[in-house]
């Protein structure tokens, strides 16, 4: 006799899959490795090699021998923490502090939580905050490795833009003088690449190119991006109407540094970030507004990295207290 | 420097007659209503919190123990007897003895016996299962698999067994708190004496169809023969809904049912091998010679 | 304006850059304690403001116009830790005599105060430390220690309060075994801590 | 266009019998008509072994207001009255008919001729709907009567008759929108008359246009009467979203749509109003589709209850090997069949067959907290959350997220990257915490 | 339970640390290195051993009421004697464990013994409880102290293996590291030492 | 707006009577979540016992139920426990501390609070009566 | 075991346990009480004799104490055969964790001789190398003030800052020199 399937409705799915979606991730993020190899070379690939290759690594090795469950490593989403962190190091790191930085990721912030889904802070911002505390002196080496394509000494500068701010106005420059200083901080030169900073970072374009295949895709939802960004510029538009000579302008600071990456890849991970659209926006605008605090008050140039992880920490107790649209008015004595 | 000595003994003193005070004041205003026996036998309370007595916690249970007078109704199957003898000791009450029960798992049809008739492809839930239909096998009323029981076992004492596709029970560590009971859907499984020397013996089955429908389901049901309950001498069996039922306050473990039934769907846990008696064999052919060793229960060594 | 300032930075510096739980190392016994769920630790941190407020009023005053005139200060640890005891019990007292069922109504979500070194800590940090906000390094006055209590306090309630939300989120989720309980919470903490870090230099 | 504002899926259309006309099916030799055919009180039996039955004659009443009589659907002798096993395999009370011939209930009007006007007043036409079984065929098979006797206080305001047939490869409702357009639009003249109501709308979703345009041309004879144009989203047919998308109000969380002053019928039911009122002919046969991209003989069938489904099965000509899921209903919220030899009711609309890799669900892998879920959720809820706290069984946690709201759509499962059985697990817990509610309103 | 007993269950069954999950502020607070988690330890052994043994000698004569102030009180009076002998004798350590000689008063394990086994036991058996506990306290400060330093700072008891002007991972010299340095340890000790 | 709008804490029923019901329960202390309490002194919690009116009494000894109460009243108790004390402390040194000397404006202070504490007495009756509780079956 | 409470028992047990343990602390305080301050004056004088050539006097308590731009400063005279070789001065500056307070040797023809931290609160690996790195250390050894930019290089100075710890760098540096001006107004 034939058998027949039983099973509670719906009986039919959509093509979305954990998997499908994560390689959605990784092909939004070629346009962005492209470039960086363009610039970086080999040293760009290496990098992103090592951090996939490790991560998925770390995972399969922890999960068979240590935590003795099914390897997951098949959905991808180790792969991505590996690109992501590999693209969030400067172009110089040597290979062994991506290992270090993928076992961080894996090990400590994803696999100890319990793995994809489980885990309250994005890996890949671990791992890279954990290399940015421990090895301060090489994770703010911006220098520039040779590249195959072109001579990139004269393409990219060195400092990163926010650091060479943070430097400057530290030694009692105004934002004007520094820019002045340094021509190679110009807009277009951020834009299409041709200023220092992580290997990811280096073309807006790129990234944005991404955000766009990830949004038509319906891979993420535009609310967190979207926040980050209006909340970063009305902030510092504000600041900056005020006193332009100590604090940068929006453009300025939507460009640099990881703005662009850390809102379209980082802040839109999906377990580490809010569920609901409202939540979402609350996320971004704390994203922004700790991100600027940061930038203008901190001892770190850069931001989004802390923003992002400390509102990570936030986003159970805005899933608690902040919930979708519910379908219907409650009626009392219901 | 000796002035020195003199103003720290003097504020200090000042300072601790003081405290001595504000706490007095402390102590009258906060007169602890609390029961001091209440942390002894909080102590001896195994502190699982399982809430197998039926209170909130072990705390919940020893306030309650403590504040009734009397420990009528009052048991924690996790201690069992030893604790609560203990218990009476303490607040100086007389404790009811309980025969100590364990979980066991009343279907056998594991899944050489039974059938799939059909493919479920839900969720990995009995109740999910049973909310649907009757289950993926013609069996109506046996084991659906899919582990509910061992979600819900707060001491992991019951475990699906993947090769038979049953639960089974661990009899070191299962304390008989009914949580398996409560969460399946089928009633398969009930909290039985465990018996003199851990020996038990019980009917494996749930299947209240008619002998026929029953066998065609699972080659192990009862099919309501009532064999057994005509060999009972104890009337302690008894057949209602094609379905047979060992009493376990009448059953003298004389093992004369086991031997009968035809489907082997009796089970026998922990007795010593039979004597190979060739009255004894079994009627029917299609039954293995008495299960000595039924598949739901690891055979606990005697010691 | 520039005291302002300063006062705002005593804040800052309490609650996100030096906070008291997570890089000051004050008070983890309750952070691992009793963050398990938010309504109680919200409860529980509304508390340890006030009574961190009033130790340190208190000790504050006792350091200055008693211990150090008398000439003992070497008292000091013990004078503080009895009279911070007797202060929380006193407060329940009050109370419980004055309004019973406001002291019912706060036992049944709130645990008790009890003593710990983040109240101890604070009072005799701001009686021996020097403080230092962006440039300027002083001994604190006393409307500046309370201050220095009350956001130490709320550096903690901040950190009470995200720390339960994630225990919350993690009880659902299930965490794996070996690290269930104070494991999995100390390495939140130590990422917690991390990011943290990225406030350094505010003031 | 108009539509519904949360959530929403938009699966595949498949409507891939629409073109096949309705035709009547074949009498088979047996009838099993179980008593409890409609939510609410089961029927009780008024006829005996051995009577002998005609076509639409009363075989068992209502067994309360919330409760709907059955009628024969065929002729011929009762042969059995008693547990008869349903396509979930459990045995419920059933009455059972050898056929006899086709001889129907003279009381019955079979002229193929329009009856228009409808002199009843209200009061007796819901009772004439009661008397002639008619029960929804939107799916959940409510007596109508019910519906359309609004609780005292409450106002209905109009009526809207569902043509969406939001769910892949049912069609159905198309053909008889196509078919018999007139009796739809009388049956919901005479639903509006006996709400007392002026507004009547017929709402189709976009993927029929020849329905609306045919609608819209027989609407416009009838006062009051609008057909209105629904963007194609699943779950536009649910009746709350449909309420949403119609006139812009929302059922209130744990309401009924007359909350919001509407009151919902499936077109179906519409049909079976203006054949119960106007032609005296209770409801004992629809239009079941028999589809699935797997079957060659797909067909829009006007089938008689209590007709098992394995005799549509067989009219569905060769199958497949391998193991396959036959579906009653649509493919969203339809119901699997284990028993074939199982009767059709009064409301079963469809026979889906799909093949084991169509329909066979992948290993969960974890939620990934995507919120795609959240996404889809017609009703705003979060089933993530849900399916976790059901697991773990905290039940009050899931009552103030509004499990009970849960309107079964399945939206969140089928957009679940991971595939986790959220619907499987709330569907549950949802069933407990409406059960804990109502024991506490007791209590009270 | 044997004398013997009585002094060991401080290091394994009862460990403080890894497994009663007492005293966090000092275990995280002065782990930097070995040296200054062993100091630590070794300064709350101090405490531990003497509170232990006066407040089992005085334990009958004390009213319950007043019985937990009264005990604050003498082991307030053992700390302030040991800041002052640090303050004298050992002035440096004394400064890098700061803060947390005074909080010695408030650690759990100290009051926590005081109640839990002077209360009811005899001096000898109170002093080797404390000493056991002491113990027990000052390895796992030590040990962890060690692993800070290790993976740090890339030295071990002061003693530096990675060339002078190298780093470690500073993340555990810094407060991150202290919190998962003693969660994986943590962890570890359940599985290696309690073999659960 | 919190997911519950309750705050419950389980509770035994120690005592019934027509009109109200006697339940017991746990405050658990500070310590009480570490599992290491029973060897800490200062984890100690104490047992209460409390008087709840409540209609329809069909409560049984021994049977737990939920001990409830409206979250808003707990924000309210937190508030006139704490939080009002803790702004007037606050407030005054803050405000005088420009105006008097130091020992003077805590002193200052720390009567306010006194007052504060008189306040309460005063208006304990009024207050006493805002704080209802509910049982309920779990 | 433990006894009943009363008022007075209670009273009297506390007032007598403070009365004990006050009367021990007191103790303890008078005996090391010497100790202390002899530890602290160590301390310093550890500090002196690093930062400066071999002396033969005591400076500790010859140290001359005057206002420096509003603020109490105290500097310690060291003398060989009677001579006077450099003053130890204290001086201090707000680091990257808070006050990094120096001692530092200046010889009486005003070279700066050496330089050590008396107490410092920066981060472990970043700033608190300034006790450590031995590099950093070793450019302060015998140094002519007069003549030196007292800068880091990044400011366009002569000091060679510790790596990824400019702000210290800075704030030593600024301290050294604070030490430096002091040195000239000492009045002579
Ligand atoms: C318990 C219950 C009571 C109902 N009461 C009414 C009612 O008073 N008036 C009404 O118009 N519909 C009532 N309904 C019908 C529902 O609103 C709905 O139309 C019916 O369940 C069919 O839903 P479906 O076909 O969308 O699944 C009731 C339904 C249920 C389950
Ligand atoms: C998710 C969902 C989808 C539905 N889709 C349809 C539909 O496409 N067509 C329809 O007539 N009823 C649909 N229904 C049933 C309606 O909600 C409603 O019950 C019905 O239209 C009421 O009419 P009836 O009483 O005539 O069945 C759907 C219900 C749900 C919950
Ligand atoms: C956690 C943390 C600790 C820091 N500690 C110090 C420090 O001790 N000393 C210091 O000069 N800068 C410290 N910094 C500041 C940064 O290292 C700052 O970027 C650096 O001083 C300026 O960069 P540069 O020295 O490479 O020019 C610290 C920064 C952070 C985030
Ligand atoms: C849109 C999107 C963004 C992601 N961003 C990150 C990321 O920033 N860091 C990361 O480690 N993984 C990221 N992942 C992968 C995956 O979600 C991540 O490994 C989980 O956090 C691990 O539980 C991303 C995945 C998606 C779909
Ligand atoms: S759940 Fe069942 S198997 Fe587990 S301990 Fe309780 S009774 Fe035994
Ligand atoms: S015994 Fe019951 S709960 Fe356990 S697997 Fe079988 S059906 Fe499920
Ligand atoms: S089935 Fe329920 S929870 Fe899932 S999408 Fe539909 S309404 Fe939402
Ligand atoms: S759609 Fe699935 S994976 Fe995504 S949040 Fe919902 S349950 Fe989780
Ligand atoms: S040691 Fe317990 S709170 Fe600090």
């Amino acid at each position: 006799m034939r058998k027949l399937i039983v099973s509670p409705s719906p009986h039919i799915h959509s093509k979305d899959s954990t998997r499908s979606l994560m390689a959605d991730v990784l092909i939004a993020l070629s346009p962005a490795m492209l470039v960086s190899v363009f610039f970086y070379g080999l040293q760009a690939i290496q990098m992103v090699l090592v951090g996939a290759v490790t991560c998925v690594a770390v995972e399969w090795l922890i999960q068979k021998y240590l935590q003795k469950v099914k390897p997951t490593i098949n959905d991808l989403s180790a792969a991505v923490t590996g690109v992501l962190l590999a693209l969030n190091l400067p172009p110089n790191s040597p290979w062994w502090l991506t290992i270090v930085g993928s076992i961080v990721a894996i090990g400590v912030a994803k696999l100890t939580f319990g793995g994809l889904g489980h885990n309250i802070f994005n890996p890949a911002l671990v791992g890279r905050v954990f290399l940015l505390i421990s090895f301060p002196v090489l994770m703010t080496d911006w220098s520039i490795p040779a590249s195959w394509f072109i001579n990139s000494t004269d393409a990219v500068t060195g400092a990163t833009p926010l650091a060479a701010i943070n430097e400057g106005l530290a030694s009692g420059l105004s934002v004007k003088d520094i820019l002045a200083q340094n021509p190679g901080l110009s807009y277009s030169n951020i834009l299409f690449a041709r200023a220092g900073g992580s290997v990811g970072e280096i073309s807006g374009l790129a990234l944005m190119l991404g955000f766009i295949y990830l949004l038509v895709r319906r891979v993420i939802r535009p609310h967190i991006t979207i926040s980050i960004w209006l909340t970063i510029a009305v902030v510092t538009g504000i600041f900056w109407l005020i006193n332009p000579d100590v604090y940068t302008g929006p453009v300025f600071n939507l460009l640099t540094g990881g703005v662009l990456l850390g809102s379209i890849f980082m802040a839109t991970d999906y377990v580490t970030s809010p569920m609901a659209a409202k939540g979402q926006i609350i996320y971004g605008i704390g994203i922004g507004l700790i991100t600027v605090m940061i930038r203008y008050w901190g001892s770190y140039p850069e931001g989004v990295s802390f923003a992002i992880l400390i509102m990570n920490a936030f986003t159970p107790l805005i899933n608690k207290y902040i919930h979708p649209t519910r379908f219907g008015k409650e009626v009392r004595n219901g | 420097m000796s002035n020195i000595i003199l103003i720290t003994i003097v504020t200090m003193s000042v300072l601790g007659i003081i405290l001595a005070m504000v706490l007095y004041l402390v102590a009258k205003k906060f007169k602890v209503e609390e029961d001091p026996r209440i942390d002894i036998i909080e102590a001896t309370m195994p502190g699982a919190n399982c809430g197998g007595c039926g209170f909130a916690g072990c705390r919940d249970f020893a306030t309650a123990c403590v504040k009734a007078g009397s420990l009528e109704g009052k048991f924690c199957p996790v201690g069992g007897n030893a604790v609560m003898k203990i218990v009476g000791e303490k607040l100086g009450l007389q404790v009811e003895e309980k025969a100590p029960s364990i979980a066991v798992v009343r279907c056998n049809g594991n899944c050489d016996v039974r059938p799939r008739t059909s493919i479920y492809d839900g969720s990995s839930s009995c109740r999910v299962s049973a909310s649907l239909y009757n289950g993926d096998t013609d069996c109506a009323f046996g084991c659906l698999g899919l582990g509910d029981c061992e979600a819900a076992c707060p001491f992991d004492s019951i475990k699906i067994n993947r090769t038979t596709g049953l639960p089974e029970v661990n009899p070191d560590t299962c304390t008989a708190c009914g949580s398996c009971v409560s969460a399946c859907p089928k009633q398969v499984i009930e909290l039985r004496p465990k018996g003199p020397k851990d020996r038990r013996l019980f009917v494996a089955c749930r299947n209240k169809d008619k002998g026929g429908v029953a066998r065609k389901a699972c080659t192990n049901a009862c099919i309501g023969c009532k064999k057994c309950e005509k060999v009972c001498n104890f009337e302690a069996i008894s057949v209602t809904d094609n379905l047979a039922y060992i009493d376990p306050a009448k059953c003298r473990l004389c093992r004369k049912c086991a031997a009968e039934c035809p489907t082997g769907a009796i089970h026998e846990v922990n007795f010593p091998p039979r004597p190979p008696k060739p009255a004894a064999a079994p009627a029917s052919p299609a039954a293995p010679a008495a299960p000595a060793a039924p598949a739901t229960e690891t055979l606990k060594k005697e010691e | 304006m520039e005291y302002l300032v300063f006062l705002l930075k005593i804040i800052i510096s309490s609650v996100l850059v030096n906070n008291i739980v997570l890089s000051q190392f004050l008070g983890i016994c309750p952070f691992l304690g009793v963050s398990n769920k938010v309504n109680t630790a919200a409860g529980m941190s509304g508390a340890v403001c006030f009574v961190m407020a009033l130790a340190t009023l208190v000790t504050y005053l006792l350091q200055y116009y008693v211990l150090i005139p008398l000439g003992i200060e070497f008292m000091q640890t013990l004078v503080f830790i009895l009279v911070i005891a007797a202060l929380v019990q006193m407060v329940e007292i009050i109370l419980k005599k004055t309004v019973p069922s406001l002291y019912q109504a706060l036992g049944i979500f709130l645990p008790l105060i009890t003593t710990n070194c983040c109240v101890l800590g604070v009072a005799i940090m701001v009686v021996t430390k020097e403080f230092t906000f962006g440039t300027v390094t002083k001994m604190l006055n006393l409307g500046e220690s309370v201050l220095f209590a009350v956001s130490s306090a709320l550096g903690f309630a901040l950190a009470m309060i995200i720390f339960s939300g994630i225990r919350e989120q993690m009880e659902i989720n299930g965490v794996p075994k070996p690290f269930k309980g104070i494991p999995i919470a100390l390495i939140t903490a130590g990422i917690l801590a991390m990011a943290f870090m990225g406030f350094s230099g505010l003031v | 266009m108009r539509t519904f504002k949360i959530g929403g899926v938009h699966p595949h259309d498949k409507k891939i019998a629409s073109d096949c006309p309705i035709e009547q099916f074949p009498i088979q030799s047996k009838a099993y008509l179980p008593l409890s055919q409609h939510i609410g009180a089961p029927a009780q039996a008024v006829v005996a072994v051995g009577d002998k039955v005609l076509v639409g004659q009363l075989i068992a009443q209502a067994g309360g207001f919330v409760s709907s009589p059955i009628h024969s659907s065929v002729s011929g002798t009762v042969s059995a009255i008693g547990p008869v096993k349903d396509f979930t395999g459990r045995a419920i009370p059933t009455i059972t008919i050898d056929v006899e011939g086709d001889e129907w209930d003279p009381s019955i009007d079979r002229s193929p001729d329009i009856v228009r006007e409808c002199a009843l007043e209200p009061k007796e036409i819901i009772a004439k709907i009661s008397a002639m079984g008619v029960v929804g065929l939107g799916g959940a098979s409510f007596p109508t009567h019910v519906k359309l006797s609004p609780p005292p206080g409450k106002k209905a305001e109009c009526l809207i008759i569902n043509g969406a047939e939001c769910e892949p490869y049912l069609t159905s409702d198309y053909r008889l929108l196509i078919e018999h357009p007139e009796e739809i639009v009388i049956g919901a003249t005479i639903m509006m008359k006996a709400l007392g109501v002026k507004r009547g709308y017929i709402a189709i979703e976009e993927n029929k246009p020849e329905a609306i345009a045919l609608l819209t041309k027989t609407a416009a004879s009838y006062e009051g009467v609008e057909v209105v144009k629904l963007r194609k989203k699943y779950p536009q047919g649910g009746e709350k979203q449909l309420i949403d998308a119609v006139t812009g109000r929302r059922v209130p969380s744990m309401g009924l749509p007359i909350d919001a002053g509407a009151v919902v019928q499936n077109v179906g039911t519409s049909f079976a109003v203006y054949e119960a009122v106007q032609k005296n002919k209770p409801l004992f046969e629809g239009v079941v589709t028999v589809t699935g991209d797997c079957v060659k003989n797909r067909g829009n069938w006007l089938l008689r209850a209590g007709t098992p489904y394995q005799a549509l099965l067989d009219s569905a000509g060769e199958l497949p090997v391998g193991a396959l899921k036959l579906i009653s209903g649509g493919p969203m919220m339809g119901r699997t069949i284990v028993n074939p030899e199982g009767p059709t009711v009064k409301s079963t609309s469809a026979l889906l067959v799909l093949t084991a890799e169509q329909t066979s669900r992948q290993k969960e892998t974890g939620c990934i907290r995507c919120g795609k879920c959240i996404d889809a959720c017609p009703m705003g809820l979060e089933p993530y959350l849900l399916n976790k706290l059901a697991r773990l069984g905290r039940y009050d946690e899931m009552e103030a997220l509004k499990i009970a709201d849960c309107i079964e759509c399945g939206c969140c499962l089928y957009s679940c990257p991971a595939y986790m059985p959220l619907l499987d697990n709330i569907r549950i817990a949802k069933a407990e915490v409406i059960k804990r509610i109502r024991a506490r309103a007791v209590q009270k | 339970m044997s004398k013997l007993g009585i002094f060991t269950k401080g290091l394994i069954k009862d460990n403080p640390t890894f497994v009663l999950v007492l005293g966090m502020c000092p275990t995280l607070g002065t782990t930097t290195s070995a040296l200054n988690g062993a100091g630590m330890g070794l300064a709350t052994t101090f405490v531990l051993l003497l509170s232990n043994m006066v407040i089992s000698a005085v334990a009958g004569l004390i009213p319950d009421k007043v019985r937990i102030p009264a005990y604050i009180v003498i082991i307030a009076a053992f700390v302030t004697i040991l800041e002052m002998l640090m303050k004298a004798y050992v002035p440096s350590l004394y400064a890098t464990l700061g803060l947390f000689i005074p909080l010695i008063v408030v650690n759990c394990i100290v009051l926590g013994r005081a109640e839990a086994f002077a209360n009811k036991n005899g001096v000898v058996d109170s002093a080797l409880d404390g000493l056991g506990i002491g113990l027990g306290f000052t390895c796992s400060l030590t040990v962890l102290g060690l692993v800070r330093e290790i993976l740090g700072s890339g030295s071990a008891f002061g003693w530096k293996f990675i060339p002078a002007d190298a780093d470690g991972i500073l993340a555990f010299v810094l407060a991150p590291g202290a919190f998962i340095a003693l969660g994986y340890l943590m962890v570890l000790f359940r599985k290696i030492v309690l073999k659960k | 707006m919190s997911r519950n709008p309750y705050i419950a804490h389980e509770a035994t029923v120690m005592e019934t009577a027509p009109g109200y019901v006697v339940v017991g329960m746990q405050r658990s202390s500070a310590c009480d979540a570490c599992h290491a309490k029973g060897l800490c002194g200062s984890g100690e919690s104490s047992f209460r016992q409390l008087k709840v009116p409540c209609r329809g009494n069909d409560f049984k000894v021994g049977e737990k139920v939920a001990l409830g109460m409206r979250s808003s009243l707990a924000t309210r108790a937190l508030m006139i426990a704490y939080l009002i004390p803790l702004a007037i402390l606050l407030i005054l040194l803050l405000s005088l501390h420009n105006l008097l000397s130091e020992l003077a404006v805590g002193l200052i202070a720390l009567g306010g609070l006194a007052l504060y504490a008189a306040l309460m007495a005063v208006f304990s009756k009024r207050i006493n009566r805002q704080f209802v509780f509910s049982v309920h079956k779990l | 075991m433990a006894k009943q409470s009363t008022f007075t028992n209670m009273v009297l047990c506390l007032f007598v346990v403070c009365l004990v343990c006050s009367g021990l602390l007191a103790g303890v305080h008078t005996l090391t009480a010497s100790a202390i301050a002899q530890a602290e004056q160590n301390k310093k004088e550890q500090a002196v004799a690093a930062v400066l050539p071999e002396f033969d006097n005591s400076p500790l308590n010859e140290s001359i104490s005057f206002s420096f731009n509003g603020e109490d400063c105290v500097v310690y005279p060291a003398q060989k055969d009677g001579s006077l070789i450099g003053y130890a001065i204290q001086s201090d500056a707000v680091g990257f964790g808070g006050k990094i307070a120096l001692m530092v040797g200046i010889s009486a023809d005003g070279r700066i001789f050496g330089t050590s931290t008396l107490s410092q609160a920066e981060t472990p690996g970043l700033g608190a190398k300034i006790t450590s790195d031995a590099k950093f250390i070793g450019q302060w050894k015998d140094i002519d003030a007069a003549s030196f930019r007292f800068a880091v290089k990044k400011d366009g100075g002569d000091v060679d800052a510790i790596t990824a710890s400019t702000i210290t760098s800075r704030a030593y540096t600024k301290a050294v020199q604070k030490a430096y001006e002091i040195f000239k107004s000492i009045p002579r």
